[in-house]
């Protein structure tokens, strides 16, 4: 069991490097975020395995990383509305954006 | 033990208590914080002098499992010196930060971060855990940074900014020097690093360590921080950040070199310190030539004058400090430590007092100002006395003693750079002097009142009374010192 | 032999840090770059503090408290460049703005 | 038995994040990876938390990781249109 | 095995943290960094320090994240986010490969581990987490300036305000659909958090926890929630939210003289008292760090005009 979870915290990291070549490659600033939430999230699952393997108080860890992987998302929300405080469900009205769905190069 | 405890704790409870209390009653807690931090300090002044250095451990616990507290003579001088000039800063910044003059931003912030300072900087004075004097460092650090851009103006933003910048790069070397320390030694404390067994690694700690206590403390070339945030703050703020915030990380070089690792003192490296420091007398002196606002001209004095204390390092430190000249070159050092920061709270007070009479400090603004305020144009001439090490005043018992200690140890060197440095400093104090006490006023100032007049006066006058009055400080400075030498000069 | 991964992957990290610290100019690199310097010198310091016996919990409590001063020491930079950028329209120093 | 149900479990769920991973690099615009994204990690996270649970030793252990759980699936069902809206702003911005 | 892990984990951070420095694009390594603190905690969950992983975790990937990200943001609204492309810059590699290849070099030239002795300590000090009875009773002192420090960077971040700002509401005035999908998850997050924040604290005098952690989590939903425009944004003016700032640092202080009146010394927990002594400096100090924390990351009152 013991190398199983090696191989298995092992297999995770790697499949978070994939995630950080998107973070790498963007093109947009919601690519590389998105790409961030799923290292958020492997990362918990990392820790629930290491948890398994070493120590079952890192949960707390696991708990807090996913409490502050939904605080950065939020906070990148926030930031790309145009005046940094909004709601991008507030305006425009979502029947205006229909159609426009591909995504444009910004770096940023 | 009590007093020692008292000056970390009420400017603490003070600030706490400014952070907290509505307007109206800000003021009355600070001052009243102010003045009892002032007498504790002066109370542990006392019982050192009267019992000896004072050494406590926090909680109970003893190093290397605690943090260990000792004031000694340097210490406990520090603090009082502190503790004037932060009763002056509290007097001037009375009227210069009332909510009507300053803002209610400027009048909220300013007392907290000077009373969170002050405690800084008494922990910094005695602390003997080098982990414990990171975390005092950074205190200081943070609220310095903020006083330099409490005016709020852009170049105060900016010279906040890069000082920021170079005081983190020195924190994280002095850290770093602290992380080797503890994985090698497994502790903190200097008085038990001073007994540990010696490993390589040691010079490299050592190194990183005073390299970022000389970018904290500006000596050349880490100096390019200090003229521009120096002069960029309200006057007040200054007097602090000159005269008290480079004696910290300075003092903290002291206690590594000539405490807790002295055999790694070897000649190349004294002389490098004191080299420094002879290039920062001369150059910041030729820049202090060159400025045309009385605040840029003591900011880049304040490089000249840090300078000469490094002169101590060859003098007092490495093998010299068994020689019976070390002792003297010592407490030379510390006495300009002591008096440059009396007389360079008194310069910028004054300064301040200038440009709230005339809504500047340029040289040509300030003309003729001494003739309507006497009691300040005397203070700033007095203060200048003793930067230009004069007899009676405390800059000339330093140099006095720097330089019986240069002859003494046959270093002749040094004795150029104390006479050079005399002589610049006579040549940029100059040019405000003669603006100053110009026959002819050139903006007419508006009135100010006289208690506020007298401030940098007192200050000024205690500068020089200190070198009148040598002797007793002297005796005091020794208490608890490294490496006794019989005094024989 | 995986404490010296470790500490060796703190060491590169630090000059990573100052690198970025000397050859970025724009200010919110070199808070990240202090970051990374510091938590570099933390996982070597973390490091050594795991090589005896039993895992030493004085270096552990300093990281914690040395963790906590670079979030104010990065609060407040993080401040003083927005106040830079909203009075002089640059996140850089005045006399680097130009440079790379 | 227990040890059984955690290498299927947790390998279903690392097959899931790999799934994630590869949908995250592999398709063309955002809106389909972002889709990837919260279905692949979140039943990856899932499977990997239910997994582990057979190693456990208390059930404090095992509320715990299905609390995780449920703070990650809120958390994504939360943020995934709030970034999908994001990223259609930053898209029709100039 | 475990070795390979631990080498891909540092593979990964050193590769996150060549990213964070030399990609192009201030954003691209603001979003480094922020998976920069997540692949650290990991680190030091290897290490076995998980009372570091969760600072860690908390600060580093969390707080800190959002900070830059809300300062990306503003920079950006004010063309300030830009910046040049990296040149090579050959003395600050050679300085860089220097201090990286002298601190190697000491790692090898370390002694011996010689770790201070605490096995006759650690049952004096009233908890069972060493590294809480560390901060909390053996340094104290540093833990009660840590706590100051933070109250110092929030006064100094106050003073970067405008004069004519001062009376408003602090950092940016947030706003959502209400009823939508983010008002409702900053109503919902909270609870969560606070249990969880609370059960750190509690739980760090035994075990993983304590309280800048507990503190940093509880921070951390507190931010959701005003971001959600759930809670009122503070002002300054607001005498109990100035008190919330300072009661921590005051209780610590005040246990402290009161340690140094009745007990041995200044800071000093009789063994019998430690445990409740802690556990209740820690829940003060709890409080006062979330709220400054928070207070850190929204920033200054802004009125929102631009400089003449």
């Amino acid at each position: 069991m013991t190398i199983w979870l090696h191989i298995l915290a092992i297999a995770l990291l790697a499949s978070l490097g994939g995630a950080l070549w998107r973070v790498w490659r963007g093109p947009s600033q919601a690519d590389r975020m998105m790409a961030a939430q799923l290292i958020g999230t492997g990362g918990v699952a990392v820790l629930m395995v290491l948890a398994a393997l070493q120590d079952w108080t890192l949960l707390a860890v696991a708990f807090a990383l996913a409490t502050l992987a939904a605080l950065a998302a939020v906070g990148f929300v926030k930031s790309e509305s145009p005046d940094g405080a909004g709601d991008p469900e507030e305006a425009p009205p979502a029947t205006e954006l229909r159609g426009t769905v591909q995504d444009r190069t910004r770096n940023g | 033990m009590t007093a020692l405890i008292s000056g970390l704790v009420l400017p603490l409870l003070a600030a706490l208590a400014a952070i907290a209390l509505p307007a109206r009653a800000r003021l009355p807690v600070a001052l009243l914080g102010v003045g009892l931090t002032l007498a504790a300090s002066i109370w542990l002044a006392i019982s050192v002098w009267t019992n000896g250095a004072i050494t406590v451990s926090l909680g109970g616990w003893q190093p290397p499992i605690g943090i260990a507290l000792r004031a000694d003579g340097l210490g406990a001088a520090l603090g009082v010196m502190t503790a004037l000039v932060m009763a002056a800063v509290a007097l001037a910044a009375r009227h210069e930060m009332e909510p009507l003059v300053a803002g209610p931003r400027t009048s909220f912030g300013f007392w907290p971060l000077m009373l969170l300072l002050w405690a800084a900087l008494n922990a910094v004075f005695v602390s003997r855990d080098l982990f414990n004097l990171y975390v005092g460092l950074e205190l200081i650090t943070l609220t310095a940074v903020a006083l330099v851009a409490i005016s709020g103006k852009a170049e105060a933003i900016a010279a906040a900014l890069r000082y920021l910048l170079f005081a983190l790069a020195g924190s994280l070397l002095y850290l770093a020097g602290v992380v080797l320390s503890y994985a090698a030694h497994g502790t903190l404390d200097i008085s038990l690093l001073a007994a540990r067994t010696a490993v390589p690694g040691d010079a490299l700690a050592l190194g990183l360590m005073t390299a970022g206590l000389l970018v904290k403390t500006a000596l050349f070339p880490f100096h390019v921080w200090l003229p521009p945030a120096h002069s960029a703050a309200p006057a007040p703020a200054s007097a602090m950040l000159s005269a008290l915030v480079p004696k910290a990380s300075l003092l903290i070089l002291l206690r590594l070199w000539f405490e807790a690792m002295p055999e790694l003192a070897t000649p190349v490296a004294l002389f490098t310190l004191a080299g420094l420091g002879a290039l920062a007398v001369i150059w910041g002196g030729v820049l202090a030539l060159l400025q045309a606002r009385l605040k840029l001209i003591v900011a880049y004095s304040t490089v000249a004058q840090l300078g000469y204390i490094f002169l101590v390092f060859p003098l007092a430190g490495g093998d010299g400090a068994a020689q019976p000249w070390a002792a003297g070159a010592w407490t030379g050092a510390m006495f300009q430590m002591l008096g440059h920061g009396l007389a360079k709270a008194a310069m910028f007070l004054a300064a301040g007092i200038y440009i709230a009479a005339v809504g500047s400090d340029r040289l040509s603004d300030v003309r003729g100002l001494a003739r309507a305020l006497p009691m300040t144009g005397f203070a700033f001439a007095l203060a200048s006395i003793t930067l230009l090490g004069l007899p009676p005043s405390a800059g000339f018992t330093a140099k006095y003693l720097l330089m019986t200690g240069a002859f003494a140890s046959g270093q002749w060197a040094w004795a150029f750079v104390l006479v050079g440095g005399g002589l610049l400093a006579a040549a940029y104090l100059y040019r405000p002097l003669t603006a100053i006490f110009a026959r002819e006023i050139a903006v007419t100032p508006r009135p100010i009142p006289w208690g506020w007049q007298a401030v940098p006066l007192v200050l000024a006058m205690l500068s020089v009374a200190l070198g009148l009055l040598s002797s007793v400080p002297f005796d005091f400075l020794q208490i608890g010192r490294p490496d006794q030498a019989a005094e024989g000069l | 032999m995986s404490l010296t991964v470790f500490a060796m992957t703190g060491a590169t990290l630090v000059g990573l840090g100052v690198y970025g610290l000397l050859a970025r100019v724009h200010m919110l690199r070199r808070i990240m770059a202090f970051n990374l310097i510091g938590s570099g010198l933390f996982l070597f310091f973390g490091a050594a503090g795991a090589r005896g016996a039993a895992l030493d919990p004085i270096p552990q409590a300093l990281i914690i408290t040395g963790i906590v001063v670079a979030l104010a020491a990065s609060a407040l930079a993080v401040g003083l460049v927005v106040a830079l950028a909203r009075s002089s329209g640059t996140a850089c120093l005045p006399d680097e703005a130009g440079d790379t | 038995m227990a040890d059984i149900a955690t290498y299927l479990l947790t390998g279903l769920g690392l097959v899931f994040f790999i799934a994630g991973t590869v949908g995250l690099i592999r398709f063309p615009d955002q809106f389909s990876r972002l889709h990837a994204l919260t279905k692949g990690d979140n039943l990856g996270l899932g499977f990997i938390a239910l997994g582990v649970a057979f190693q456990t030793d208390t059930w404090a252990q095992v509320a715990m990781l299905v609390l995780i759980w449920g703070l990650a699936l809120l958390a994504a069902g939360t943020v995934a249109p709030l970034v999908a809206r994001a990223a259609l702003t930053e898209s029709r911005k100039p | 095995m475990s070795l390979v892990l631990d080498i891909a984990l540092c593979a990964l951070i050193l590769g996150v943290g060549l990213a964070t420095v030399a990609g192009h694009g201030v954003f691209r390594a603001v979003i480094f960094f922020i998976t920069y603190g997540l692949l650290l905690a990991i680190g030091w969950a290897r290490l076995g320090a998980y009372d570091v992983a969760l600072a860690e975790a908390a600060i580093s990937a969390g707080l800190t994240g959002v900070l830059l990200l809300a300062a990306h943001g503003r920079l950006r609204r004010l063309s300030a986010a830009e910046e040049a492309p990296l040149r090579r810059n050959l003395p600050a590699a050679l300085i860089a490969t220097g201090v990286a290849l002298a601190l190697g070099w000491a790692w090898f030239a370390l002694p011996d581990p010689a770790a201070p002795d605490l096995t006759a300590a650690l049952p004096q000090s009233g908890v069972g987490n060493p590294v809480t009875a560390v901060l909390l009773n053996f340094r104290a002192w540093d833990t009660l300036l840590e706590a100051i420090i933070l109250l110092a960077a929030l006064i100094g971040l106050w003073m970067l305000a405008r004069d004519r700002a001062w009376n408003e509401p602090l950092g940016l005035q947030y706003h959502a659909r209400a009823g939508g999908v983010m008002a409702s998850f900053g109503r919902v997050l909270p609870p969560i958090g606070l249990i969880f924040g609370v059960y750190l604290v509690w739980a760090g005098a035994e075990t993983t926890g304590g309280a800048f952690q507990g503190g940093t989590v509880l921070a951390a939903v507190c931010l959701v929630s005003l971001m959600a425009g759930v809670l009122p944004a503070p002002r300054i003016a607001q005498t109990a939210w100035r008190a919330a700032l300072v009661f921590g640092p005051g209780v610590f202080l005040l246990s402290g003289v009161a340690g140094a009146i009745f007990a041995q010394g200044f800071l000093a927990l009789p063994p019998a008292l430690a445990k409740p002594a802690i556990v209740t400096i820690e829940a003060a100090l709890t409080l006062s760090i979330a709220v400054t924390l928070v207070l850190l990351v929204i920033g200054p009152p802004d009125d929102g005009g631009q400089d003449a």
